[in-house]
């Protein structure tokens, strides 16, 4: 089993946490993984996106030409992105700013309204925790439990954070 | 009002340094997100705006024109 | 112990403290950065260590000099072009028999080029890009975990041979994160080389110098390095063979190609095509003799490079004409994937009419 | 109404690549309003380097060159002297100019090569994700100083300017910020007479410009445009450092 | 023409000039100081021209890169230690195909070394030791007038394939003295290439560059300049071959090494030993068609370097496992004699059996 | 009668290599002297770099190494900084520190190294025989500037000490000549002084020694030492250039 | 034929001129030639050697292991390479400032008193012409003719200086 | 005589800046060769020498040493 997930947003979104939080995760539950961070010069400002490989096996490549799975957190990183997903695969979106028009029917199209839920629960940062409750519902790569334990390491003693951060995450998984 | 400015709101990166400097206070905040993800500024058109071209000067992403009479 | 989700750059930062790396001297550039930050944080505050962010490559590969003749552990890291910048330093540092320990994370070139991850260094490490008949160890790692290993393998060899040691990375390699483990604590005393300069106190005064009038003199020192080099060869040459047995055609490749590399082969043996690979960990000494071993099974030899093809020399003057070298290769910091490496592997295969099986 | 302000001709229709609030852009229009204002696209040849301003060549309509990192002024030097009908700049950031570029900026100066030098001191390595400068401030973190600069490790704030002044071949430079309407009118100014010293033949001339880097000072960007008044301008203070040009100052 | 007793490296001077040659940047190293006090001379003052001592190799190799930008016919000059700090310079001026002529008269190393003469540059020149897949053409004058000759075609194959070409001498070809003849006027115009950076004057801005975000952009650029190299490769190798026809043993040998060789030659000849030379004129790209088919009528390949084997890896890569090949060398700056270099052949010679003959 | 004066224990019985009349060996001759009498010789390191002073380790009987050319202060920095027990000292010519060095120099200075710099200036690349250095005087000759240094082209004699001057970093700077009983005595107290400041840990320091070099400036010896008087000091002004030690002159 | 010879001595006694104008009237005479100064880190001051190699054919090396003739102008000079003289060869010594203890019979010893006879035409300088224009005689490797006509080219107008070298050429060709 | 000096003759280069600066005129140039060539300066036993050790201070050698009493 190899499994390959691309993250994308704006810059802010917290694309890279999200899938450092499932890299972390997926660590914890014994699977190979790697993660990698998009990089360059053009990472002035503009969007960011991450690829996460889960495998039981070595991992050849840490990137994903053609990943199983996408979540794409703004309508750029849509439009990039959705013509990659590996037929079959999944395409995540954050429904509270994307709008997925895609000539793609080999694909399931999930939309998660990430933002709103953030901002009902107003803290609209955790949108991506709301995003990645909802996928690790969907996809099953690892359980919500997992990440909520990294989510307490990562966090470290933040309570209050860890806290908010949970109530998001639960609030995506419970979406489905 | 005196003069008035157009902004390229896809240009616009929301820094609001413009507002900061505009003396007429003709310049204000919006909440649409721009499509490289940035929530551009918006100027008011009842407002004050006197041309002085501030907002020109100081705006990195060089998104203002002025227009006086 | 415990694995921890590390970039490689930082994993090699952790391993070299944990080696006992007194010093280091660096300067920024994408995408090692991650290295020098990592000692800012976590070495330059350290006991008796030295941080230094030099103001470019070429002071900071002549601090390592120096720290290095005072007798410590010392590190230096960069990338490409601050790579050619560290030149002259390193014929220095081997000439004076100073161990040292340098790291490129190479990216697209020649130029300014690109931060994307490449091979396009392989040449210069291994043949010296400086002047004079030098050699340095070259270590080539292929995971986060390796870069660990090997890390902590070059300051060994670095003392045990008084020989600057390369480890030839990639910007893949330094920035993406995988689990890694340590498997040495950090020393409680820092290590002192026995011949370092420390002052002239109970012997007679020490030089560490090249410079001569005489050159009879540095043809005995050329000489004195060859036969330390010939034992390096013998001792230290190292590879990682896969599935080369029965293989039909062996794909040479190192660092993140061989493991794009292995992911392709393990998809041409399901659908049976016997293929194999060799990845050199060790660039100089290189593996010269398994390969030419091997040409006594395998007869076809596809050497798979991020560059436009360097390595290939190498595998070429092993095998002394036998067998036949292919060479496959994408430059200036393109990524290819296993599902391309495969199609090259199946052209090649059925082009020399090979046979499947199991 | 009449347009009372638009683009300038020879700045590319192309958005920036910097991030929001960053002095970059802002001296990018003011380089390009000045070849535009002074006539010389047709002379210009702008060399840039390796720092967030690594694409200048994206946006400023002139003929440039990408130097290697630091060597701005050796470039510089191999076109004016091979071309002197040119009208020759650098634009380099700070690690560039005053790290690695130290010993060819110095005596490209001391030679008084006729070139401009449009010098962006962000206190901090930009490109390469925010490392020290030799012009961070003491005890500013950034992510080599995770402590805050120490002097007795790191050494101090370096002021180029102040030590070029002191050679023979300089013969103007002045230190503006971009982080006001008021500085950003000095800053064009000082640019436009550098260039007007070039022309003039007279020697080796430099603006050093205060620039914001609000990403990598980790501050909300009014923040960062008013720490170069509260904190950068006391180790750099503002205005003409050293002009032998003679010339009286333009209007 | 009348024949002058010059230096070689004043006949590099003088044959620059001639060439056109309308900047020199350098820096002061012996064995080459005849040349930069030749261009202080003869180039600093005359019009339209220009000659800097720049501050160092590095300034050198980038002010270089300023005229070549600027269109000029340009040139600098080093010996082993400047050229290592010139490698990253050399990468740029490949990577932006920019035209330029680069002297190394090379000298014992590592380090600081010998100012002797030696060879062990040979990996640096040919392989590139600056990061990334580059070549630059390599010519390597054995002569005061070969050197006058080759400087003047540097220049020309500079433009013609917008390359930087390495003249490699070494510091004995710098300094001695012998008779030079120079073929060539100076121009009284000096070219400017038509690419130049000169200002937009009647044409859109251009840019020179090759930082980029975009790897496959990296890797295009690559690609052209491979295709170039093939070029060159099938246009410009040079070599001289001396009494091969009927040779039982070939020497290879490159400068004033294969000089020292063909005296020895000589004298083997006279006694009757069936000896012969491939002199590579051009180290890159390197004469390996020639060598190779030499393998059909010679079975013995001596190749004799000052230096520790380097230019031996062409020979064998040429040779692909045909025929057999040893190595002698002598490193760090000693100047062997003919009469040692025909002990080595002898020995050979005799070992492998050879039959004697007129 | 009682000997006055004999060879220092510190210097070994060889012959200098150096030019009748050349100012190195009276320095070396200080050096060794200096060591000597502050009891210094286990812990002293020296880096010698290239220039005719590259065999100094010959004379000189403590530990030393080599640098490469310009490289001294990187390299006693990275000694100082692995053993900083050490008492370290580098011995730099003008075109070593001056010129390809400038940017180690000044940079290992604004970090204020705790280094003690011997710098030789005899407005000449000596041991390559005779080029301009960066402290070559305005008309002089040269093997490269054999019209005599011009300033429009080849620019004006670099002042290292006042620049260096301008750092935090820096403590002590001296500039003095070893070219009369007095100067040569002078000399041998800011070296004293030197190494004292390293000592106590204050930072770094530096003696600038003009030096004459009779075979390059093509002159007689006694000619050339009256050169350093006549004209050198004219532009390298003998005397203090810097002190922050606050401590009191020695005696 | 090939001839190499060796001259050494002090510095300024002008041993490098003697070799160059060997060499440039061997050019003028139409033969290869080759000349090599000595240099290196140790010429401070010390002594100075350059090796002329004359030829009709190409010549390999210009160094000289086994030369023909060695002129030596001082004593170091004389000890340094009296060994290295090929057997059969010439060994000129400066009678005036070397005594030759030499244990080798298989070359010729010539003696000539070039600094004396210098110093009574009071020009000391030109005791490397006196020593020349032996040389010439005794080798015959250039007519004096060449060497004076190389004289006048090397010293260009200087009138002066040509007349008193050109004298002391002659005085040392006239010795034997 | 207050002082003497001795100067090692093989040693000595005869730059002769002991002569110019010695206060008592007590060293001259001689005419003899040393070994490596150079015309050493010698000590004029009948002179002034008062053991100031000036020559041993310039001598660039060290080539003199210097007996008071
Ligand atoms: C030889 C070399 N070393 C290092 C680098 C990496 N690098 C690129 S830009 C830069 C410094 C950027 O800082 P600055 O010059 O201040 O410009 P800024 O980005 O802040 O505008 C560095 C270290 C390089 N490209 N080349
Ligand atoms: C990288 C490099 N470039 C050039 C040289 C040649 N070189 C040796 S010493 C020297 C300069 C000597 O002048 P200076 O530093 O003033 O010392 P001096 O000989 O006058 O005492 C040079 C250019 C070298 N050894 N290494
Ligand atoms: S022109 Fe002046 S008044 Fe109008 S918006 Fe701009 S700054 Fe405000
Ligand atoms: S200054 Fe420019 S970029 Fe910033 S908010 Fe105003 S219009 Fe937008
Ligand atoms: S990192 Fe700083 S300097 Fe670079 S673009 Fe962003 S704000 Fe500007
Ligand atoms: S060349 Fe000058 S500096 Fe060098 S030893 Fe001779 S006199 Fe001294």
């Amino acid at each position: 089993m190899l499994i390959k997930t691309i993250f994308a947003g704006f810059g802010g979104q917290g694309v890279l946490s999200m899938g450092l939080n499932l890299a972390q995760a997926a660590m914890l539950e014994g699977k190979n993984v790697t993660f990698l961070p998009s990089y360059g010069v053009e990472v002035r400002g503009g969007t960011a996106n991450c690829t996460v490989a889960v495998s039981d096996e070595e991992i050849a490549s840490p990137v994903a030409s053609a990943p199983e799975f996408v979540v794409a957190m703004n309508q750029p990183s849509l439009v990039r992105f959705q013509n990659q997903v590996q037929s079959g695969g999944i395409l995540f979106f954050n429904s509270s700013l994307v709008n997925p028009q895609t000539p793609r029917g080999d694909i399931e199209l999930v939309g998660v309204p990430a933002g709103d839920i953030a901002e009902k629960m107003d803290s609209p940062k955790s949108a991506n925790m709301v995003m990645l409750g909802a996928f690790a519902r969907k996809t099953n790569l690892v359980s919500v439990d997992t990440v909520a334990e990294v989510l307490n390491t990562i966090l470290k003693k933040k309570a209050k954070l860890i806290a908010i951060n949970r109530k998001a995450l639960m609030a995506g998984y419970g979406l489905f | 009002m005196k003069g008035y400015i157009e902004i390229d709101q896809e240009v616009c990166k929301g820094c609001e340094m413009c507002i900061v400097f505009c003396p007429k206070k003709a310049i204000s905040a919006s909440s649409t997100l721009n499509a490289s993800g940035y929530i551009p500024v918006a100027f008011n058109h009842d407002g004050e705006c006197n041309g002085c071209a501030i907002c020109a000067t100081v705006c990195p992403e060089v998104a203002i024109e002025v227009y006086r009479d | 112990m415990t694995r921890m989700l590390m970039d490689g750059n930082s994993a090699i930062g952790e391993a070299a403290i944990r080696a006992g790396c007194q010093c280091y001297f660096g300067y920024p550039i994408t995408p090692q950065n991650e290295l020098i930050e990592y000692m800012a944080t976590h070495l330059s505050r350290r006991k008796g260590c030295s941080f230094i962010q030099a103001e470019s490559e070429i002071a900071a590969v002549n601090m390592v000099f120096g720290a290095s003749l005072a007798g410590a552990r010392v590190m230096t890291s960069s990338s490409s072009p601050g790579m050619s910048l560290k030149q002259e330093g390193i014929s220095y540092l081997a000439s004076c028999e100073l161990a040292s320990v340098i790291v490129n994370m190479s990216r697209g070139g020649p130029g300014l080029g690109s931060i994307a991850a490449s091979q396009s260094d392989y040449f210069q490490a291994t043949r010296g890009g400086g002047h004079g008949d030098y050699r340095t160890i070259v270590l080539a790692p292929s995971s986060v975990q390796e870069l660990a290993d090997l890390t902590h393998r070059a300051f060994d060899l670095a003392d045990k041979y008084r020989i600057p040691v390369i480890i030839l990375g990639d910007g893949m390699l330094g920035q993406m994160m995988e689990p890694v483990e340590f498997k040495h604590e950090a020393p409680a005393e820092l290590p002192v080389r026995s011949d370092a300069l420390r002052g002239a106190k109970g012997r007679p005064s020490r030089i560490v110098r090249t410079c001569t009038s005489n050159p009879s003199e540095l043809e005995e020192l050329n000489w004195s390095l060859y036969r330390r080099y010939q034992l390096i060869e013998k001792k230290e040459t190292s590879c990682e063979a896969f599935l080369v047995d029965d293989a039909e055609l062996i794909v040479v490749a190192y660092g993140i190609a061989a493991r794009i590399a292995k992911g392709a082969i393990k998809n041409a043996r399901t659908s049976g095509l016997k293929v194999g690979l060799v990845r050199p960990i060790t660039l100089w000494p290189f593996p010269s003799e398994k390969i030419k071993e091997l040409a006594n099974t395998t007869k076809y030899f596809l050497v798979f490079e991020m560059n436009m093809g360097q390595m290939v020399e190498d595998v070429q003057l092993a095998l002394k004409g036998e067998g036949e070298v292919f060479f496959y290769g994408r430059p200036g910091g393109v990524i290819p994937t296993p599902s391309e490496v495969l199609r090259v592997i199946s052209r090649h295969y059925y082009q020399r009419g090979l046979k499947k099986g199991r | 109404m009449k347009k009372v302000y638009s683009r300038p001709r020879l700045l590319k229709k192309r958005t920036f690549h910097y991030c929001a609030g960053c002095g970059h852009s802002i001296v990018h229009r003011l380089v390009a309003e000045v070849v535009d204002e002074m006539n010389l696209q047709e002379k210009v040849i702008g060399v840039n380097s390796a720092g967030c301003s690594v694409f200048a060549y994206n946006y400023l309509d002139v003929d440039m060159a990408e130097s290697a990192h630091g060597r701005g002024a050796a470039v510089a030097t191999g076109i004016k002297r091979a071309y002197p009908e040119a009208v020759v700049f650098t634009y380099q950031g700070d690690g560039d100019l005053a790290a690695i570029g130290t010993a060819e900026t110095i005596h490209a100066a001391n030679r008084g090569e006729r070139i401009t030098t449009i010098f962006i001191n962000n206190a901090i390595y930009g490109m390469t994700g925010g490392q020290m400068a030799p012009t961070t401030l003491v005890s500013q973190q950034t992510t080599t100083t995770p402590y805050g600069r120490d002097v007795t490790l790191e050494g101090y704030p370096l002021k180029m300017s102040e030590m070029l002044a002191l050679l023979d071949g300089v013969v103007y430079i002045e230190r503006t910020a971009v982080n006001s309407p008021a500085g950003i009118r000095k800053t064009k100014k000082a640019i436009r007479k550098s260039f007007q010293t070039q022309l003039d033949g007279n020697g080796f001339s430099l603006v050093e410009i205060l620039s914001p880097c609000p990403v990598n000072w980790k501050m909300g960007i009014p923040e960062s445009w008013q720490w170069i008044d509260k904190e950068m301008t006391k180790v750099f203070p503002l205005g003409l450092i050293k002009d032998t040009t003679g010339a009286r100052d333009a209007d």
